[in-house]
């Protein structure tokens, strides 16, 4: 008789979970081993959708990468463009003009909200809902039509220059802002909090599953809403303030329950944070030019340069080194969610399948952007 | 219960209900034969385990035939329903057994007659016995047509022998699952 | 005329035809339904408000090539949809439409009706057995252990029903409540004393829900974590014949709640008992689970099961001694 | 005292040799530009950078063998590991390897540790035993750049494909 599960010795199996798989939303791998439903050993296997962008980056030059940036995160392409122009700024000493500044944060912000709303659609997904993705989504339709009309695309944004930004704001968009987050602040508590959050289902499913300790994360370099479901109260925004966000009255939500729940709330209650920062940020608008005079070949000083970003997931670090030429000498990215995917295999140990997918749905991982 | 064809007509044709009847009845038998081939010939644990159920299914439609509602429902709920996939869920969860070794060799070639024997002799048995018995006609009584108080009765009067023996196979079953399931586990 | 070969038939026809239309168009209704609580139209496209779609789907699951993935065992893989189907239509056969539309009056209804979803379990298990796929294993295994779990207050409810009418015949258990909702077993009142059969409605409810893995306790087909669970192998009609025999299972499964415990085909208001009101009991009943699986997120298999052997089947086990206190004594 | 000055103090005794750091290490863009980013004649030791122009507060330079010990004052410390980073400069003939430590302390502090290595020989100590979190950067980093990573538990491809035969960062790799 043939067994189609292959058994080991020890009456494990190992189960390939991806690269195609409903629940690792784009090509990702874990190599689980088996014992039963419960988890013995859980190893991802990375790169299936690897593009060697820091290798384009050093092909090119300065500004032709900043399209590339928004092909890593889909979700928030907009940090990474803010990243990329932020550590290039700052190596060839480029001031940029207050209104930018504030744009940007304006769509950084929108786009975070995106983001977030996207990672809870998927969350809610990978535990059997169906029907929030669809509420969330429609609000998330609102935003890409807002970014779509200042930036020009949907998703894969290149919309910041060296110096400042692409496109001015104009009136409508403002409106529509400030129409979009009445919608969603009117729409959160009942199509959000009561259908989902307060679900009962929803609190026993991801309460105490995925258990993070502040160590743990530490030791994984774990950044973001992983980090602050832990108990760390590290926001690169507030830690290491870049761009104008100093000057926005803003909280960084901070649980100490270390669990998938905690992970979820910390990214619900970020929305609403956003929501603050975009309406200060518009209320403060100044007037000014959205682009500042910069040369046309771009020759930063050679030198070892970095910058922080916080993205949806995490932070986000550029670490360029430049010889002088026109060209990136060298771009590491360090994305949020390679380190924090690192920290799976040790706490997916001994966890169910289920709870392991509830867990994972939990990281919010985005793919291309752990793979590069 | 709706009485089913009776007294049986004498020359029954093919599109009458006797005929339909008597065609069913036919069916019930090739699947308990058939079932049972099944669960004796196949080379795969999990056909011999649905062979069963083929053959647990059929005779489950005998009973039906024989007057007995109650006992075909039981069949099918317990032995298909039940043990049929309690053994189906213990092969799951075992090893494959390694192959015979070559010490136990003699034994295997022994299984075959030995159970040929055994299965004719029974077939010898009952068959005389089907040949000698005086077959009369069983009248049918709100026992057979599965009337709840009379089942009730009888399952605890006349028939708590067979009811206990019934718990025992669930037992037995549930045992063995758990025996095989827990294997392995410390 | 006893002897004539048509009743049979015609009623064979009738089953049929009311499984095969009820299977396409639930599938219908659940996408509207989802539809509807999504904010989103539905399908609308194939003939007025997408009412084709179920055709066009049909010839596209026909049409499509069954694959028979290598390593698969053979028989048994294409076996299984089949004995998924089985139970489902011949469960038809002992409901009670209306006092005069039944195919067969059965005593033993009830228990047949048992029999025969145990029989629907056997098809999951050997459907994800055959395949071959680790999935499909795990979905099976979760499958029956659920099924299992569920069986049992399932049936300790029902022994409780069967208690109060003294029959395992549907007939005459749907017989024993006509008259007014207030004859309900749901809100039974009898000798002047409430029997507090809604506790038992509720579990067999659930029961029924999980019996036809439906979410939130869809944990065979759990889509995140098993793809498509039993079902990951199956293409073309293989796959087809799987979702009707599931959807086939919840319209039995309303139909023997409408039948135990709202009453079968008797008006709420005890006027005009007829077949309208048994459908519409049950169209009730099948939305009732179209909803609940849009609203809620899926549970956890042991959590699960739990919920089963934990609280269903002690206070079914109460359900039933308390029923029978009651008829003692009163 | 600040986390910087602590950390600073902290490193002080791994480098005995060197009291002052050279201050402001970068160099200037004027010189030529293999002289100036080259890390081949810059002398181990604690150094702070200009934070608004840079990024970062502190580098340090040290050899590979000094790299674990700095990592367990890092995480002492209470750092975590950001990301370790490769570059190439086949002109020298050198690799180098520059890993980022942050803090979740209120108050920033970024750490860049720089090491050099020989292109032909590029062997460095693991800091995984210290921070897990560099297993997977020092996967990525011997991915692209084929440094070997000493002790390293699994030193295996992670984002190439198991059987790639190549390290695509370096700067002579042509696909």
């Amino acid at each position: 008789m043939t067994l189609p599960v292959e058994l080991r010795h020890d009456e494990t199996f190992v189960l390939n979970l991806g690269p195609q798989h409903p629940a690792t939303h784009g090509v990702l791998r874990v190599k689980l081993t088996m014992d039963g439903e419960y988890i013995v050993h859980a190893e991802p296997v990375l790169g299936y959708i690897h593009r060697m962008h820091e290798k384009i980056a050093e092909a090119g030059s300065f500004p032709q990468f900043m399209p590339n940036t928004a092909r890593m995160d889909y979700l928030h392409a907009l940090a990474f463009n803010h990243g990329y122009a932020l550590v290039v700024e700052k190596a060839a000493g480029i001031e940029v003009p207050e209104r930018a500044e504030y744009i940007r944060v304006i769509t950084v912000e929108l786009n975070r909200i995106a983001s977030h709303l996207l990672w809870w659609a998927a969350f809610l997904l990978d535990l059997g809902g169906f029907t929030p993705l669809l509420y969330a989504f429609d609000d998330r339709e609102k935003v890409l039509d807002l970014l779509e009309r200042i930036t020009g695309s949907r998703l894969t944004y290149c919309y910041m220059r060296f110096g400042g930004v692409y496109n001015d704001i104009d009136d409508e968009f403002i409106a529509g802002t400030r129409d979009f987050i009445r919608r969603l602040r009117s729409r959160m508590p009942r199509l959000y909090h009561d259908l989902v959050t307060h679900n009962i289902i929803l609190i026993k499913r991801i309460t105490d599953i995925g258990f993070i300790s502040a160590e743990q994360c530490r030791r994984y370099g774990a950044t973001g809403p992983v980090a602050r479901g832990s108990g760390i109260d590290f926001d690169v925004r507030k830690n290491e303030p870049y761009s104008v966000y100093p000057e926005f009255d803003f909280d960084v939500p901070v649980y100490h329950e270390c669990d998938s729940m905690a992970r979820y709330m910390v990214r619900v209650d970020e929305m609403e944070q956003s929501m603050r920062i975009i309406e200060q940020a518009l209320d403060k608008l100044p007037d000014g030019p959205v682009q500042a005079k910069v040369p046309k070949n771009l020759k930063p000083e050679a030198g070892y340069y970095y910058s922080a970003v916080e993205t949806a997931r995490g932070s986000l670090g550029h670490r360029l080194v430049c010889d002088g030429g026109k060209n990136p000498y060298k771009l590491k990215l360090r994305s949020p969610t390679f380190s924090n995917l690192s920290l799976f295999g040790e706490v997916a140990e001994g966890m169910l399948l289920a709870d392991a997918l509830a867990f994972m749905g939990s990281l919010d991982l985005v793919i291309p952007e752990i793979d590069r | 219960m709706q009485p089913l064809v009776w007294p049986p007509m004498a020359n029954p044709t093919l599109f009458s209900l006797e005929g339909a009847v008597g065609i069913i009845f036919l069916l019930t038998i090739a699947l308990v034969v058939t079932g049972g081939l099944i669960a004796v010939v196949s080379q795969r644990l999990v056909r011999a385990v649905s062979g069963l159920a083929i053959c647990f299914t059929g005779l489950a439609g005998v009973y039906y035939f024989l007057l007995s509602p109650f006992v075909a429902m039981m069949q099918l709920l317990i032995y298909v329903g039940a043990v049929s996939i309690l053994i189906a869920f213990g092969i799951m969860m075992a090893t494959p057994e390694q192959e015979i070794g070559p010490g136990n060799a003699w034994i295997s070639r022994l299984v075959g007659p030995l159970g040929a024997s055994v299965g004719g002799l029974f077939f010898a048995a009952l068959t005389i016995l089907g040949l000698k018995t005086p077959w009369q006609v069983f009248p049918r009584t709100a026992e057979a047509s599965g009337d709840i108080e009379q089942v009730g009765k009888t399952l605890l009067t006349s028939h708590s022998m067979v009811f206990e023996l019934i718990s025992i196979v669930l037992l037995m079953a549930i045992i063995g699952a758990l025996v095989i399931a827990r294997r392995g586990r410390n | 005329m006893e002897t004539s070969i048509w009743r049979p038939i015609i009623y064979l026809v009738g089953i049929m035809a009311f499984a095969g239309v009820n299977a396409a168009y639930l599938g219908w209704c659940e996408r509207k339904g989802a539809g509807r609580i999504q904010r989103r139209p539905g399908p609308k496209e194939v003939g007025p408000a997408g009412l084709l779609q179920p055709l066009a789907d049909g010839i596209k699951l026909m049409t499509k090539q069954l694959l028979v993935p290598q390593g698969v065992d053979g028989i048994i893989f294409r076996v299984a949809p089949v004995i998924a189907m089985i139970p489902a239509i011949t469960s038809m056969v002992v409901i009670p439409f209306s006092g005069n539309i039944q195919a067969r009056a059965m005593e033993l209804s009830v228990l047949l009706l048992f029999a025969l979803a145990s029989l629907a379990m056997i098809a999951i298990l050997l459907g994800g057995w055959a395949s071959g796929n680790k999935y499909a294993i795990i979905s099976s295994a979760r499958a029956v252990s659920q099924n299992l779990a569920y069986e049992i207050p399932m049936l300790l409810t029902v022994i409780a029903i069967v208690m109060i009418s003294g029959s395992m015949n549907l007939r005459d258990i749907a017989i024993d409540q006509q008259g007014g909702f207030w004859h309900w077993n749901i809100f039974r009142f009898e000798n002047g004393h409430f029997l507090y059969m809604w506790v038992g409605f509720i579990i067999f409810f659930i029961c029924s829900i999980a019996e036809t893995n439906r979410a939130p306790f869809d944990m065979a087909e759990a889509e995140s974590e098993l793809v498509a669970g039993f079902m990951t192998e199956y293409s073309s009609m293989g796959f087809g014949l799987f979702m009707m025999g599931e959807y086939l299972n919840i319209v039995v499964g309303a139909c023997l709640t409408a039948t135990l415990f709202l009453g079968g085909w008797d008006c709420p208001f005890g006027q005009t008992p007829g077949v309208w009101w048994f459908l519409l009991k049950i169209y009730i009943l099948i939305f009732t689970v179209i909803w609940v699986r849009w609203t809620f997120p899926r549970t956890q298999v042991y959590r699960l099961l739990n919920l089963s052997w934990k609280i269903l089947i002690p206070f079914s086990l109460v359900n039933v001694l308390v029923t029978a206190a009651f008829i003692k004594v009163f | 005292m600040t986390i910087l000055e602590q950390t600073q103090a902290a490193l002080a005794p791994l480098f005995p040799a060197q009291e002052e750091p050279p201050a402001a290490a970068e160099p200037e863009g004027e010189e030529p530009v293999e002289a100036a980013t080259s890390p081949a004649e810059r002398r181990p030791g604690v150094a702070t950078t200009e934070y608004s122009r840079q990024g970062y507060h502190l580098e340090v330079l040290c050899e590979p063998g000094q790299l674990v010990a700095v990592a367990e004052i890092l995480d002492r410390q209470r750092f975590f590991i950001e990301s370790i980073a490769g570059v190439d400069w086949p002109k020298q003939e050198q690799l180098e390897v520059v890993y980022d430590f942050t803090t979740y302390e209120a108050e920033p502090c970024r750490v860049a540790v720089r090491t050099v290595v020989p292109r032909t020989a590029p062997l460095v100590p693991t800091i995984s035993g210290v921070f897990s979190g560099a297993d997977w950067h020092e996967r990525e980093t011997f991915d692209f750049y084929g440094i070997i990573f000493d002790g390293h538990p699994d030193l295996s491809r992670i984002l190439l494909p198991e059987d790639a035969d190549f390290h695509p960062l370096l700067k002579d790799y042509m696909p």
